[in-house]
């Protein structure tokens, strides 16, 4: 039962950032941008959450500075991809390169340390505990007690789900993205729509990024999104951005990325264990793949 | 005679690693020992980071070459490299740390830590912790846990230690393992550690490096224990890190230093750092112990049998990926 | 708090329009307005002519914001303005209808019309959908539309999904309508209805910019009519008095004849036919799968036979040409050139018995970055041994080179070198490039896709006799086309299609432009 | 072709400025970096090799990169095919009784096979089940590294090495060394030529180009899409696969743990700022090459830290990129504007 709770626990923990990501790449993508720097902006809020939490003694100020160095990614996204119209692939693969070097630059400049940065007076993000829950036997172990920002990222899906399919806001942003050219001759700039959903992201994968250097564990180390930008990538092709969607691939990843460390202790190589996320992504992908395939008539 | 040392007094010292600093473990405390050497030889001293890519050995050895007259290397993964280039430099002094490298002009001086020694005082204390159940927390179930960076043989050697000291206390300890697949993935390591103490064991040993400080997190989570592993980790999450097993790079490096400077240093020797030269060891000291001073006793003595040559610990001698290590 | 934002009053009558000196350029060098200045009064239909190219869409663009202007103003009501964007066009009372209709076809008709201007309730932005859908419900009714707004845009016909860009201009209560050819893709019979529509909104005050191709349309409706040639204001008069041979001679520059150079010519056997050749749609997500696009086409070209194939866009030409070209898999039927079945042909094979003219230069007949070279020689890479060498394995460079020479000169193409990027040829000579590729392969039957459109009076003359000479020299042709007179200028026989159907299939001699239009329109002949 | 190479140069003289008003606001010396950076790269003729044998993965799997994008197929996974060929001509080094003349070849044909196949798995899913091509090389990247390293760990674990590695192969496999440099280089000529060649004068070459600038057209000229997709995917796989086989050949003549870790997205990195075209993957794989052998050494000199390298890069790509487009459209702007005879403006008429 323990182990089943801890991998429930640790199912939610591992999707929570994937999900914040995948969340602020669904905004991008409803507006009809190639964007591929949540990799990079989850890295940058990541390390600008642990250099607000250590300088302001405070993991607010910690989520705040993610916030903020994520959302500057996101500007320099702006900046290149609308105003000086580079192609959106290559600035995203730039912008990722960008926040590895940058991070692990500044990592050294500022705090004058290599590799991570551990500190025991780091704040981290507190977990909540709700009152009542907390003591029903399973349920409350599993509904209370979590990170905030597992809450968050829940509370994120409702929103993006709410902004995106029943606001003015969301209306313009699918146009943005199903026909840009209809968007600009009703008198909304498509380039300003996709402006918001960037800003949007960049403040989505802040948070995730605090989260993973706030919130499950507290440090940095360099790389430490470690590729969970491009899973957020795959989880949004696969269910089209769709915020609900994107909540069940993201726990199905951390799911399958607690299963494949628990697995090792059934004789299966610790490598193959570890492929599981990545086959389960495969997996998704060909189920979904059949499944458009059997919509299309014969 | 092989190649003799340099006349003249070494200006520049590299340190040249396959991994990364920042592992709060065993590259920083080399990189403290060069400090050191800076600090006392008045020389100037680089860092070379390889960053664990095969890509950057070849020219890494080559800028190395290039800038300084002493290098010292840990040199996992580009021995090859390591020993051309030795051979092709003899007026440059190589030392390389950690593994036993030999090049055909016997120019390399190699730094050998019998971490097993050091792994089987961390078995030890790990099984004094999970029997001991006045500790807090502390369960009946004889299971220890560890969290390894990667399958390797560095890694197999300190379970292979770790489990026979804890054999030694009780023989019925049962260990078990995660490997993480990273050595940075700190999310990961401390998902590991979760697994791990929700099967019940009371203390984790990390030998995974930066993913490792995840172990420790998790440890303080759930209120159980961890042990560090290569610098002294113990305050890292005060009250949770019963205690570290270290491996004195720095000193080892400091003290080969010394032996380049007074001039008698001899090219291509084997240096063996065991518990009873410093070079590796378990400490306890920390802001608040978990351990009662019995137990640590207990460890000590132990210690001083394998200083004294009457405990002799048994080395990884064979490994295979899926079995581990054998002696 | 709720805040419902209503579309603003029209109390902003815009007057007087003036645009001075606009230029206007486009990278890498197309000079697509050279100084132009033209008035627009208040409350006038205001036509604006010209050939293809001619800069009357970019003009119209540059008053709505749509593009800068390289150089010159905007003034409204005597005072210059900067528009940064539509938005800023529409807050000042001017709406536009483009010549490509842009409605998002994944939205509703409400959705679409008040895109821009929503009602919202509360702090986030809510979209009011009762009130939107209201307010959209009562301009249809007050302008008598016949929409229904719940309906998908992209499920609408053609028609409709423009009274849906001219409700979305209604509902913004916009003094001042730019319809850029508006008529381009309706039946002739929709298009009376259309211009008693725009004379309502004209009684109502409403000034409207009208382009069209068509000189009678613009000669019936307007006021005042406005020439552009070549990127220049050539003339603006008044239309009343206005002959249509002047106003031709103004947009072309020379005199032009409206005759047929069809000469007889007694056609031979069989070479094309399709039988009851039926296509499903493709649509993805089970949504309208499986709905007939193309049911039961029968059609036959004969040798030295030219026939035509008319209707209103959107009704199966575009999948007729994708299932002979093989690019939609043609649920049911036969397709077969000189006896040979091709229904299920891979394209190469296809390619072996006919040739093809695509409607769509940039998108089927060419690629724009490629060397002018590499797309004269695409299909004969693998069809003209020629070309190739060890079995078709290698090209041969000298051969490649003789080979554009020898098209350059047959088909009169001036280019500067045959590595040059094939966008940087002029859209006359882009089409002559793609007619000679596909003329040069000799296949005895050609399908034609709408192959001139785009182009200028001489170019299109210049496809013409070509086509002409294709009939002379006893090829089947096959032309789709949406203009009409084109049709009736080259085609033996016309079919009509509507709704996927072949509704009529009638000797051009033995018909008329009116009983045409009315077969794409309804479907039957017209009664009596 | 003078054009594309003068917005180049500006980009990149601009991303350096970029660079050096960095160094200046943290108080390093620009001129002294940028003088240490090109001496431990192009300097002499130890750094001038190393930076050539570096540069070999980074323009194989540039190209690799680039035939992919320019013909149509969004490889991404030349880490993966990377691997792979090593993998395959490391298992060939190891276990083939060949003689050198036969075995290098083979081992070199090896590398192409294991490359390819990996690149044909993701072809397969994408014409078995239309996944795209896309994410699947980028999981497949991730799956490749995971097996990899069990292979060297298990199977093929060098029982006396200290970290994961396979035995060294057989010296029979070892690409000789031309004084200082590798022969390697000669069969980076080869590939880059046998490249040219295809796209310039092979038929299946011209359709690859075709398609990939606009499929539709190609389709309706009678060539075979989904056949050229599997095509170029194994002609690019086997080009990075071809990568990882030199890798192990020149260099450490061994499958080791960390040998594909540089190669991520520089490729992909490389065939960007190209802009697809050849000689362009060349130069800028020389050039990437130069700047990451540099780096170290020039972190020794002036110590500025080699992750400075990486942001330049990073910079470098952006700059480039955007000016290409940008400067080309204000160069024809301003070209067009002087063609359009601009008048003052006066009253209008009527
Ligand atoms: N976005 C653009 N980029 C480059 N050239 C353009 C662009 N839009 C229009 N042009 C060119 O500008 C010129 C004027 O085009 P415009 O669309 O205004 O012509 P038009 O008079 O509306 O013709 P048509 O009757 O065919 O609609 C043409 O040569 C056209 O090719
Ligand atoms: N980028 C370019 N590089 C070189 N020549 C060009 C370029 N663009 C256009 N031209 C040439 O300039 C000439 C004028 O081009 P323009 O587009 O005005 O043609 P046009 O007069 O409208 O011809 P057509 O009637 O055939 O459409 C053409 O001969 C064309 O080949
Ligand atoms: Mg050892
Ligand atoms: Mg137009």
């Amino acid at each position: 039962m323990r182990i089943f709770i801890g991998l429930i626990t640790g199912t939610l923990a591992s999707a929570t950032p994937i999900l914040l990501a995948a969340l602020g790449g669904a905004f991008t993508y409803y507006a009809g941008l190639f964007n591929i720097a949540m990799e990079g902006m989850l890295l940058v809020g990541a390390f600008c959450a642990v250099l607000g939490a250590y300088f302001f003694q405070s993991w607010l100020a910690g989520v705040l500075c993610a916030v903020l160095g994520a959302t500057a990614l996101a500007l320099l996204f702006i900046l290149f991809a609308i105003v000086l119209k580079t192609d959106e692939f290559v600035t995203g693969i730039a912008l990722n390169l960008f926040a590895v070097g940058a991070t692990t630059y500044l990592l050294r400049q500022i705090f004058d340390v290599k590799g991570s940065l551990s500190d025991p007076r780091l704040p981290a993000i507190p977990a909540v505990t709700i009152p009542l829950l907390h003591d029903v036997p399973v349920l409350g172990a599993v509904v209370s007690g979590q990170n905030l920002m597992v809450y968050a990222a829940g509370l994120a899906t409702v929103i993006s789900a709410y902004l995106i399919f029943g606001t003015r806001f969301g209306l313009r942003l699918r146009a943005a993205g199903h026909n840009a050219a209809s968007l600009e001759t009703s008198g909304v700039s498509a380039a300003r729509v996709r402006v918001w959903a960037l800003l949007a992201c960049g403040v989505l994968c802040g948070l995730g990024g605090a989260f993973l250097s706030l919130g499950y564990v507290r440090l940095f180390a360099e790389n430490m999104s470690a590729g969970r930008g491009w899973i957020s990538l795959a989880a949004i092709i696969l269910v089209n951005g769709n915020p609900w969607g994107l909540a069940v691939i993201a726990l199905l990843f951390g799911f399958s990325d607690g299963l494949g460390l628990l697995l090792q202790s059934a004789q299966i190589p610790s490598q193959f264990t570890g492929m599981v996320p990545y086959l389960a992504t495969l997996l998704a992908l060909s189920v979904y793949a059949t499944r458009r395939a059997k919509a299309r008539p014969a | 005679a092989p190649a003799a040392t340099p006349t003249a007094a070494p200006k520049r010292v590299v340190y040249l690693i396959n991994g990364a600093l920042g592992d709060e473990a065993f590259y920083d405390s080399g990189k403290a020992g060069l400090d050191n050497i800076a600090q006392q030889y008045g020389v100037e001293t680089r860092v070379i980071e390889a960053n664990f890519d095969a890509a950057k050995h070849a020219p890494g050895l080559q800028a190395a070459v290039e800038y300084a007259d002493v290098i010292f290397v840990i040199s996992y993964g580009f021995e090859d490299q390591l020993k051309a280039i030795a051979d092709e430099n003899p007026d440059k002094i190589f030392v390389n740390l950690d593994t036993v490298v030999q090049n055909q002009k016997n120019t390399i001086t190699s730094v050998d830590y019998i971490e097993e020694e050091a792994a089987y005082l961390a078995g030890v204390t790990a099984a004094l912790l999970t029997t001991d159940t006045a500790i807090k927390n502390v369960n009946a179930d004889k299971l220890i846990g560890v969290v390894g960076g990667d399958v390797d043989p560095v890694v197999d050697a300190f379970i292979f230690a770790y489990e026979n000291g804890a054999h030694a206390i009780d023989p019925a300890i049962t260990v078990e393992r995660k490997y993480l697949g990273s050595w940075d993935d700190a999310g990961k390591g401390k998902q590991g550690a979760l697994q791990l103490y929700d099967l019940n064991a009371d203390v984790v040993f990390q030998v995974a490096a930066a993913a490792g400080l995840g172990v420790l997190q998790a440890a303080k989570e759930r209120e159980l224990y961890a042990l560090g592993v290569d610098t002294n980790q113990n305050d890292l999450e005060p009250g949770y890190v019963a205690g570290s097993m270290v491996k004195n790079v720095g000193l080892s490096m400091e003290e080969v230093y010394r032996t380049i400077a007074d001039g008698t240093y001899q090219p291509g020797q084997v240096l063996e750092y065991g518990v009873a030269q410093n070079g590796v060891d378990m400490v306890f000291d920390a802001q608040i112990k978990v351990l009662p001073q019995a137990s640590i006793d207990r460890v000590l003595a132990i210690r001083q049998d394998i200083i004294t040559g009457q405990l002799k610990i048994a080395r990884c001698a064979n490994w295979t990926a899926g079995g581990g290590c054998t002696p | 708090m709720t805040v419902a934002q209503r579309p603003a009053a029209p109390s902003r009558a815009t007057g007087l329009i003036e645009l001075r000196h606009i230029t206007k350029v486009f990278p890498p060098n197309t000079l697509a307005l050279d100084d132009v200045s033209v008035t627009f009064q208040p409350g006038e239909i205001h036509a604006l002519v010209g050939e293809n190219g001619a800069g009357k869409s970019t003009l119209m663009k540059v008053l709505y914001g749509l593009e800068a202007a390289t150089a010159g103003e905007v003034r409204l009501g005597g005072r210059p303005v900067r528009f940064r964007g539509p938005g800023d066009a529409i807050a000042r009372g001017l709406g536009m209808v483009h010549q490509e209709i842009l409605l998002v076809d994944e939205y509703t008709v409400w959705e679409n019309v008040v895109l821009g201007a929503e009602p919202v309730a509360g702090p986030l932005g809510q979209l009011n959908t009762t009130l939107a859908l209201r307010a959209v419900q009562a301009k249809i009714a007050a302008f008598g539309l016949d929409l229904d707004p719940a309906a998908r845009a992209g499920d609408l016909s053609v028609a409709a999904r423009q009274k849906v860009e001219i409700l979305k201009l209604l509902y913004r209560d916009v003094s001042v309508l730019i319809l850029d050819e508006p008529t381009a893709v309706l039946a002739p019979q929709e298009v009376p209805q259309l211009f008693a529509e725009l004379r309502r909104l004209r009684a109502g005050g409403q000034t409207i910019l009208f382009i069209s191709h068509h000189l009678d349309e613009v000669l019936t409706l307007c006021d005042q009519v406005t020439v552009l040639r070549r990127g220049r204001h050539v003339a603006t008069r008044a239309a009343a008095g206005l002959g249509k041979p002047e106003l031709a001679r103004l947009m072309v520059g020379r005199d032009v004849v409206f005759t047929s150079r069809r000469s007889p010519h007694p056609p031979g056997g069989v070479v094309f036919s399709a039988d009851a050749l039926t296509v499903r749609a493709p649509s993805a997500g089970g949504r309208a799968a499986g709905r007939e696009r193309l049911r039961d086409v029968s059609l036959s070209v004969r040798a030295g036979e030219i026939v035509g194939v008319a209707g209103v866009e959107g009704n199966g030409q575009f999948e007729l040409v994708g299932a002979l070209m093989g690019l939609l898999p043609a649920a049911a039927g036969r397709v077969r050139v000189n006896g040979r079945d091709l229904t299920h042909a891979s394209i190469l094979e296809r390619r072996r018995h006919l040739a093809f003219v695509a409607q769509d230069r940039g998108r089927m007949g060419a690629s724009l970055a490629a060397p002018i070279r590499d797309n004269a020689i695409m299909t004969h890479h693998r069809l003209n041994p020629a070309l190739t060498a060890w079995r078709g394995w290698l090209l041969r460079p000298a051969a490649v080179g003789r080979f554009v020479d020898e098209l350059r000169e047959r088909y009169a193409v001036t280019m500067r070198a045959a590595g040059a990027p094939f966008r940087s040829l002029s859209g006359g000579n882009q089409q002559k490039v793609i007619l000679g590729r596909e003329l040069l392969l000799d296949r005895p039957f050609i399908l034609l896709d709408q192959p001139t459109r785009g182009l200028d009076v001489g170019s299109t003359e210049y496809v013409h006799d070509q086509i002409l000479q294709l009939r002379a020299r006893d090829r089947a042709v096959l032309l789709v086309s949406a203009d009409l007179e084109e049709l009736f200028r080259l085609a033996d026989r016309i079919a009509v299609m509507h709704r996927g159907r072949i509704v009529a299939d009638l000797p051009t001699d033995e018909t008329t432009l009116a009983a045409v239009g009315y077969l794409m329109l309804e479907g039957r002949p017209a009664a009596g | 072709m003078p054009r594309s190479f003068l917005t180049a140069l500006a980009g990149i003289l601009a991303a350096l400025l970029i660079g050096a008003g960095v160094m200046l606001a943290q108080g390093y010396n620009p001129a002294a970096t940028y003088a240490a950076l090109f001496e431990f790269s192009l300097g002499d003729v130890d750094s001038l090799a190393t930076t050539l044998k570096n540069a070999i993965p980074l323009i194989l799997t540039g190209l690799s990169a680039s035939v992919a994008f320019a013909s149509g197929p969004v490889n991404l996974g030349q880490p993966g095919q990377l691997l792979f060929g090593a993998l395959l001509a490391t298992l060939g080094g190891l276990y083939l009784p060949l003689p050198a003349p036969l075995l290098i070849p083979s081992l070199l044909a090896l590398a192409m096979l294991g490359g390819a196949l990996w690149a044909g798995l993701a072809a397969l899913l994408r014409r078995a089940f239309d996944m795209s091509e896309f994410i699947v090389t980028l999981m497949l990247n991730s799956i490749a590294d995971l097996f990899t390293f069990w292979a060297i760990t298990g199977p093929l674990a060098d029982p006396d090495a200290f970290s994961p590695m396979t035995p060294a192969i057989q010296p029979a496999g070892w690409l000789p060394e031309w004084g200082e440099f590798s022969s390697a280089l000669l069969v980076l000529a080869l590939a880059a030529a046998g490249i040219w060649f295809v796209f310039q004068r092979w038929t299946a070459g011209y359709e690859w180009r075709l398609t990939g600038q606009n499929a539709l057209f190609a389709r309706l000229g009678g060539c075979n899409i989904s056949r050229n997709f599997v095509a170029v995917m194994l002609t690019t796989g086997a080009l990075a696969g071809l990568a990882g086989g030199l890798v192990v050949m020149a260099g450490p003549h061994r499958f080791l743990k960390g040998l594909g870790a540089n190669y991520a997205w520089d490729g992909v990195m490389i065939a960007v700022v190209a802009n697809n075209s050849l000689p362009g993957t060349l130069l800028y794989g020389l050039f990437f090459s130069a700047l990451q052998t540099g780096a170290l050494g020039m972190e020794l000199i002036t110590a500025v830290p080699s992750e400075f390298i990486q942001v330049l890069q990073a910079v470098i790509v952006l700059v480039v990129v955007a000016s290409r487009g940008r400067l080309s459209e204000w160069l024809d702007v301003w070209a067009a504007r002087r063609r359009a005879r601009v008048k003052p403006l006066a009253p209008a008429p009527d």
